[in-house]
């Protein structure tokens, strides 16, 4: 146990973004980022308590006492800073494009030009997009990065651009996305990605900030997040 | 409350205040055409005629319009074939048209079910009146059953209307930048969620408002013939209704 | 047979809370419409202008802003005032009550113009026939108005139901699992949308056989001594 | 004139198992008026409701000007017409003023008035407009055209309802107790345009529960007993010497 | 006998630029029988409802038994009851019959009779019941009590309303056109319920048209015309010996 942190915790988390977080057919909640949160309450010495939380109310529920800390893959950005606080990151992952098979694209203002582009709505990637592509490309936005593939596959879209492990785990490696494939270079620019997925709690809760940094070091430390990383994604995700 | 950031959106929150209301009128105009004959189909007494009509409402009353706007949106996406072939995968391929044929159908739903009250509420001694002027079938309605109908119906119909303009900001799960998927778009990347939300929120209520005072125009004029004459006497509690039903 | 991959059981939960939610909130909202429609024909100005700031404001926000300022607004407002007298609280709305309270507020307001219309529609010379004999107004309303009113507010009031029964929905933004947020969970854990909402929407459509059931029956009984013979 | 304009043949109806209509046969000329008297709950209303097939007679025939209404019976053996658009061609042709005037509460009295002959009839607006006012003005109530029907007092509403029926100047006119709501002096009023329509060859049938205007206007009197016709015949007849018992009873009453 | 019943003082009524009642006063002792006629539009409806306050008067006062019924004036100078409560107290000692009946069509007839008397009387139920279906009895319809109104004839409708009305036992009836729906017969038999009722001491108004039976049930007549009473007096005074102009042109009117 880390001395001075408190002995309860409750987390938010959204329980609708396979694998990172979901809740199975018994109705337990279950994913990455669930997992890391009981590694990291282990290593706190908390006890620690979930609740689900519809990914539009996350940041209001935190603010409104309703549970302590988001842990729910939320990207540390800039927007978000200003109404929470987050720790340092506990994993990163890059965001892709992805087109069917055997489309020729060069991911560039002009190799895009013209092309209709869907991706998940108040995502780090739909900013990314607008930001760099934004004058050239059509972009369409969905609630969630599975409506978004389906457009795809309808023909609606021409590209998908998302995170990379979401898309492969969600979509490539599913039977429907058999004909589509990552189309040019991850992109993980920290101007628009961040310093990678943090967790968040409310501002100037500096105590429960440094806690959770403290035990992401440990876990990272003695291999605890390797292992976890490796049962879900045969890798580890952390980044660099 | 940040004020900036209202202030930068507004432009782009005007323009999705156009198209909502864009998708509320064109599917407000067609769907009450769809629903007066629905209504009264739906009274027959020929099961025929009735059991069709009949499902048809049942099935858009009775399922949520955000599943009817996936059902026909991405399941229009599995079609596109067959779409295609018979050349309507164009239409279909827009999110605008799918949008506005989804709240049409439903709005049409919904009407027809509360006319098809109000056409119930007609008091029968007037229709029969009608009847025997040799008024008949769509004279009869369109001349004396519809227009009663309407004045029992307004309030509900009203109601039906907001209904819709409300309903209109489900678009935005199809990717239609209207005022609430503009404010979604813009609270999601800034956080300024109450802000936003807010002024997206008195933006619906401009529009109710506008709305309310052109149907409450409509309501007073349609219904001189419940008002006190000039009044004098005190209420509307007090006042005689003519012949007797 | 569908392959629910054993995510029945989590939506029959749903399906229930929904159920109940909608129930209630139903409840709620028939005794505020009954209220506002008293109050929008009431003699007193400032009433009948309440009123019609209730109807016009809730109807015209959008409901899942009212929702969200109910339970995360008013939390937050009593905190950050207590916190300010220094006192450390953590104010927690039952999710629940909160759900029913916001949806029966708001469709309190489409109650009140269903309940008015109906109100106008009653011959008034059933009304007089009441008053002359001496019944006080809540007597008059009780054994004459209410009676004819249902008559004609019942298709309204129909239609106020299946909306509120869908708007349901609304409340998965405060951790309510009701029927649409456990199939939406489902479908994602699944990567089965289809099925999940195909599914959701054949218990709503099952929950609309009954509610029509209902509703027919209770039209025949409103509508005793109408209809000819 | 000396045409049947109005040929019933035993009419039979029935409510439930109450038989309210007990077969009743009626023929009336071209410029006929045919009082008809009896109690209350007799099925006064139920026959001239009857004539226009707002109730559907159980058997029986009717026959309007030398068109037949066809009836037939549907599936489940109720009595239905054959051919609605024969029913409402003869509809137009008959004009009924009801016993609770069922004047239409959204409109004004004009438009009551003008409603079924710029509509039904196609009659240029204009036109209509000027025949109804003058028909107001005839009945008394000019003033009240502008007026919706829940302003009006009972015999202002009767009378609109009158008026109602004559613009459509249809060739038999069915009256449900036409003068119920007035006073003598307007029924005086009345009995002056009735005589005015008969000379113009309408014919006319009409319940009333006044003796003295039944004596005065008809040229025949029937008297409904039970569903049955129980004395009929000219007024000096039926009310000076009836045949039946009943009928006699009936009319000496004198309080 | 002979205690003021009801007192009515310079009542005066408009309807927005239309004075229909100018000035209207009227005194009934226990167990009178007044009878107003007038014509059409004379506003005889507009006073009887002006009594029990379903027309709130402009001014004038009006005092039943000995309680004199209190209004006010609202902020924009409304005449308005000055205390609700009285004025249904007040109305439960007036019984009134409709000139359109205004029979509840939600309940049986038997429902509408006893209604009053059971919620706002507080008569135990099954007494209610038993008058209720004596009272029916009295006006013939006793087979009807389970009908609704809707299936009811025109006469059988106007004694139903009589009944609910007389149900209540109220000290003063107020009666618009009981008759104008019935057949000599019934007629003469509402004359001998109301006879009686007069015996048993209760005070009547009467609007009727029919002259005949004003003559017979009236101890005293009133005459209406444009909103102001032209003559009034005993039946034999204000029928064979009328002193206004405009009373003898309306009773002369012979059809
Ligand atoms: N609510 C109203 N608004 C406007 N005018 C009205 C209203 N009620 C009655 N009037 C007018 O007041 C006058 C008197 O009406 P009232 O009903 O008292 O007449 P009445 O003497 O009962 O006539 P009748 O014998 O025909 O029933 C009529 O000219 C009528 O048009
Ligand atoms: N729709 C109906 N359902 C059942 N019974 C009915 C219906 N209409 C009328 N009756 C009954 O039929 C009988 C005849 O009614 P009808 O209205 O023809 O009488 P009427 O001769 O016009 O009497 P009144 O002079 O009182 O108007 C009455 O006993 C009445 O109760
Ligand atoms: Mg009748
Ligand atoms: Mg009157």
């Amino acid at each position: 146990a880390i001395e001075g942190c408190p002995d309860s915790i409750v987390v938010g988390t959204e329980g609708a973004y396979p694998p990172f977080n979901y809740i199975d057919e018994g109705g337990n909640l279950k994913g990455f980022d669930v997992d890391i949160a009981n590694a990291l309450c282990d290593e706190i010495g908390a006890e620690c308590t979930f609740q689900t939380q519809d990914w539009a109310g996350i940041i209001p529920g935190l603010l409104a006492n309703k549970y302590d800390a988001i842990i729910a893959s939320m990207s540390i950005t800039a927007e978000r800073e200003e109404k929470v606080d987050f720790t340092k990151k506990y994993y990163q992952s890059p965001a892709r494009f992805a087109g069917p098979k055997g489309m020729d694209v060069e991911i560039s203002e002009d190799g895009l030009d013209g092309m209709i582009v869907g991706t998940q709505r108040a995502t780090v990637s739909e900013n990314f997009l607008r930001d760099n592509f934004g004058d050239v490309i059509d972009i369409k936005t969905y609630d969630t990065q599975e409506e978004a593939s389906l457009d795809l596959i309808s023909g609606r879209l021409d590209l998908v651009f998302a995170d990379a492990i979401k898309l492969q785990e969600g979509f490539l490696a599913s039977d429907d996305g058999e004909s589509y494939e990552f189309k040019g270079p991850s992109f993980s620019d920290p101007e628009w990605f961040g310093e990678g997925i943090g967790i968040a709690v409310r501002p100037g809760e500096d105590t429960l900030r440094q806690c959770f940094n403290e035990a992401i070091d440990n876990i990272l430390a003695d291999g605890t997040y390797e292992r976890i990383s490796n049962e879900h994604f045969g890798m580890n995700i952390y980044g660099e | 409350m940040d004020f900036s950031i209202i202030l930068k959106t507004l432009p782009d929150l005007i323009d999705g205040a156009f198209l909502t209301i864009q998708i509320t009128a064109l599917s407000v105009v067609i769907g009450l055409c769809l629903a007066m004959p629905l209504a009264i189909l739906r009274l027959s007494r020929n099961p025929l005629i009735q059991a069709p009509v009949y499902s048809f409402i049942f099935f858009f009353r009775g399922t949520p319009l955000l599943v009817q706007l996936f059902l026909i949106y991405y399941g229009s996406g599995q079609f596109v074939q067959e779409l295609r072939a018979v050349g309507l995968w164009g239409m279909f391929r827009e999110a605008y048209f799918c949008g506005v044929l989804t709240l049409t159908l439903n709005t049409a739903a919904y009407t027809a079910e509360i006319l098809r009250g109000a056409i119930q509420g007609v008091p029968h001694g007037e229709v029969e009146a009608a009847r025997a002027c040799g008024m008949r079938g769509f004279l009869l309605y369109r001349r004396i059953v519809m227009p009663k109908a309407f004045r029992l119906a307004w309030p509900a119909y009203t109601n039906e209307v907001i209904f819709l303009l409300q309903a209109t900001s489900l678009v935005s799960i199809i990717t239609l930048m209207d005022i609430t998927g503009i404010a979604s778009k813009v609270a999601a990347r800034s956080f300024a969620f109450y802000e936003l939300y807010l002024t997206a929120a008195v933006m619906y209520l401009i529009l109710v408002y506008a709305l309310l005072y052109v149907f409450k125009r409509i309501e007073y004029r349609i219904s001189g013939h419940l008002r006190e004459a000039k009044s004098q006497s005190s209420s509307a509690m007090m006042r005689d209704t003519a012949a007797a039903e | 047979m569908i392959d629910l991959k054993g995510y029945g059981p989590f939506l029959l939960d749903g399906f229930r809370l929904t159920v109940m939610v909608g129930v209630t909130s139903m409840a709620v909202a028939v005794l505020l419409g009954l209220l506002g429609a008293w109050a929008k024909l009431s003699h007193s100005r400032s009433v009948r202008a309440i009123a019609e700031v209730y109807t016009t404001v809730v109807r015209g926000v959008p409901e899942l802003v009212l929702i969200l300022l109910v339970y995360y607004g008013v939390p937050t407002l009593v905190q950050d005032l207590l916190a300010g007298f220094g006192f450390e609280v953590r104010v927690d709305l039952n999710p629940f009550l909160a759900g029913v309270l916001t949806i029966g507020f708001i469709y309190g307001a489409f109650s009140t113009e269903v309940f008015r219309g109906a109100y106008l529609a009653v011959p008034k010379g059933q009304i007089e026939a009441a008053r002359a004999c001496g019944m006080s107004r809540a007597l008059m309303v009780r054994r004459v108005l209410l009676p004819q009113m249902w008559r004609y507010a019942l298709p309204g009031l129909g239609n106020v139901w299946m909306v509120l029964l869908k708007a349901t929905a609304l409340i998965s933004v405060i951790e309510l699992h009701e029927l649409m947020r456990a199939a939406q969970v489902a479908a994602q854990a699944t990567r089965l949308p289809f099925t999940f909402f195909f599914i959701a929407a054949l218990m709503y459509l099952a929950l609309t056989i009954v509610s029509m059931l209902v509703q027919q029956r209770l039209e025949t009984w409103a509508n005793r001594g109408v209809r000819r013979a | 004139m000396g045409q049947d304009a109005l040929n019933i043949k035993d009419i039979h109806k029935s409510f439930g198992t109450l038989e309210v209509l007990k077969g009743i046969s009626l023929k009336a000329q071209t410029g006929d008026v045919i009082a008809l008297i009896g109690s209350s709950g007799s099925g006064k209303s139920t026959f001239l409701r009857c004539i226009n097939l707002l109730e559907i007679p159980d058997s029986g025939t009717i026959t309007v000007g030398d068109e037949e209404i066809k009836l037939t019976r549907n599936r489940r053996g109720e009595s239905v017409p054959a051919n609605l658009r024969q029913v409402d061609r003869i509809r137009t042709r008959l004009g009924m003023v009801f016993q609770n005037f069922n004047l239409w509460t959204h409109m004004t009295i004009l438009e009551n008035v003008i409603e079924a002959p710029v509509h039904v009839q196609k009659v240029p607006r204009k036109e209509a407009v000027e025949l109804a006012k003058e028909l107001l003005d005839k009945v008394g109530i000019a003033d009240k055209a502008d007026a919706f029907p829940i302003h009006l007092s009972g015999g202002q509403q009767q009378r609109a309802a009158i008026a109602r029926a004559l613009a459509m100047q249809p060739e038999v006119l069915l009256f449900d107790e036409p003068t119920s709501a007035l006073d003598p002096e307007l029924v005086g009023e009345v009995l002056r345009v009735m005589r005015q329509l008969a000379e113009e060859g309408r014919t006319m049938l009409i319940v009333t529960h006044e003796m003295g205007f039944a004596r005065e206007v008809a040229s025949e009197v029937i008297f409904l007993h039970q569903g049955r016709v129980e004395e009929q015949g000219p007024p000096t007849q039926v009310f000076d010497n009836p045949s039946s018992e009943r009928c006699r009873q009936f009319l000496q009453t004198n309080y």
